[in-house]
């Protein structure tokens, strides 16, 4: 190609599948929510506050390419899966039941989805978080 | 293959995706509820429920509803003309699911007010003043008590009725039954056990045409 | 001023003001409810409620509790053993917010069982056997019903007694009570109208010890 | 100062001023869910989900000063205004009622906070990130 910044290198190719990674996982909460109507609970919502903005930014990083986006993205990513990893703990018991008082609206215990006994959201959200940390560390040290 | 088409490329992919998973999950819900539409009792069909228009019509609206929902107020009428447009052809079965607090009593009152041959006349005044006892913020039943006073109800009657078992029982069935059909919305509606791909009075309309026409002109 | 200094000082403002409008917030209400502890007939004191401990103790625990709720449950037996370790000096008085879908209706044979004198035991029992029916996805009233059949209540009676005017207007006052005292969460705790700066059971004992002090010993 | 890098500049003090408003604005939000324990509504969470992540993005920013984060921040600023000012049309009713089907959970037209009668949250949230987007333009502006 003579046009050397529209073709793919290594570098680019792995945020661009960081992208499609947030980007899967941002839909697939949509699914949950929208298509299935599965109310999300509150530690729900705080992993979508750290989710949703990821395919926004790492698209701005994308076009044209700008490194700074790890940078960026890594601590959002990070607090995600945060969020994530306590919310499976409490799924599958590890952090105690009842150390929070019960409130209205849909609990945080709640499970919705259980494929082959052990794939539940929380589990699922936690491994989109480690996948997209995975690939922006990667990236940056590649970069570095 | 140009960066800019990868991306689009991929963005559509995962768009495909959805639309596709969303299409397939709501056909297997749709066929389910079609079955429950054939039977005679089912959680689509329970013979408690009070309807509208003739028993062989063949085709079924069923209208989960609560009382203090304002979008189901705003579909009682059009709903209505809708079965006079096809005279004799679709009947209605009105459900419960009272998801506003304290919807449920006004539920009772409602079904209490049929004992005495009034379901309809209370309907319609407790859409009509709605906006007085429906607050979001502190839905008030007492005042449904006032509202229903001027419908010339034997009230002593209708106070001990509301808390007749039968009654509690029904509601109670609707509730677990809008879950079980995964309503979480109002209002709620299945054709023939079909639902419509997406919420609006025209796309009901266009499912009930659709349905008379499959059912009696064919 | 050096950059990294304008950061962190702007951070702790806000924080510190975070900190401050909270405090003023909380200050504000519990003024609101400590008056309310001092009347007899306020929504944090109705004479309906179920009581336990003296009637003249000066320390005055009310608990907005959700016979659903996990929390409601493990606190039980602990504040049970509060009001033991200052024996005359402390009340404990049961309020309802059932927060739970179905939760109202078990709320409703609680006290229809506290007609009968069974009160606590039919308390316990609930508690003991709220995996079986307050799973979060189907609450199940009915099984309640098998549940209280243990108890050796007049059944009929109970039946009968659950949907008792009155005890309907209990659960709505309490429901009423909770929403203005701004209790969003169960278990929700009062001592002379003082609500814990954060929760906990620590947090309770320690403020009942404060009370019971200042009640008491001085 | 000896040390430039670490004297304040006037971009600095803008993108400072940006940093602090999304800051105040989270903590405000915060402030309603957590210590009012006014339930947020679906338009509310997605209204944080672009608002919660620009403290920490703007940080990111701020040290080492970057102009590239205010390209990132943009979209997301702006995504959340167009929600804001959607459930601001919702609330006062400009938008009709009705055209959507009643859910369970907290409506997004109950009317929590109402100060000198127009003072809403999401007139509150909609004021929020038109500011900071003007901030941001500024600064871009600046920059170019």
């Amino acid at each position: 190609m003579a046009d050397a910044t529209d073709s793919v290198d290594t570098n680019w190719a792995l945020l661009f599948a960081c992208w499609l990674l947030v980007s899967a996982a941002s839909l697939g909460s949509l699914f949950f929510s929208e298509v299935m109507e599965l109310p999300p609970c509150t530690l729900c919502w705080y992993q979508r506050i750290f989710m949703f903005p990821l395919p926004i930014l790492l698209a701005m990083g994308l076009f044209p390419f700008d490194a700074k986006v790890v940078r960026f993205a890594l601590p959002i990513a990070f607090l995600g899966w945060v969020v994530a990893a306590y919310h499976l703990l409490l799924h599958v018991g590890v952090i105690p039941e009842g150390v929070s008082p019960c409130s209205r609206g849909v609990s945080c215990k709640t499970k919705y989805l259980d494929i082959f006994g052990f794939v539940s959201i929380p589990l699922l959200s936690l491994l989109a978080f480690s996948s997209v940390i995975t690939l922006l560390l990667i990236l940056r040290r590649r970069l570095a | 293959m140009k960066k800019h088409q990868l991306v689009i490329f991929g963005a559509a992919a995962l768009l495909i995706m959805f639309a596709v998973g969303g299409y397939f999950y709501k056909q297997q819900r749709s066929k389910k509820t079609q079955a429950m539409a054939k039977q005679t009792e089912s959680p689509l069909s329970r013979a408690y429920a009070q309807t509208l228009g003739p028993a062989d019509a063949k085709v079924v609206i069923v209208e989960f509803f609560d009382p203090g929902c304002e979008t189901c107020r705003m579909f009682a009428a059009p709903v209505k003309r809708l079965l006079d447009s096809y005279p004799g052809k679709v009947r209605l079965v009105k459900r419960y699911a009272p998801f506003h607090d304290g919807a449920d009593k006004v539920v009772q009152i409602l079904e209490a007010a049929r004992l005495q041959g009034k379901y309809w006349e209370t309907l319609d005044l407790l859409f009509e003043g709605q906006h007085r006892w429906a607050d979001h913020h502190s839905p008030n039943p007492d005042m449904v008590w006032q509202l229903v006073a001027s419908l010339g109800l034997d009230m002593e009657r209708l106070r001990r009725d509301v808390n007749d078992p039968k009654i509690l029982a029904i509601v109670r069935q609707d509730i677990t039954d809008a879950q079980a059909l995964g309503v979480h919305k109002t209002p709620g509606f299945f054709v023939n056990g079909k639902t419509m791909s997406s919420f609006g009075l025209e796309q009901l309309q266009a499912l009930v045409a659709q349905e008379v026409e499959a059912q009696y002109e064919r």
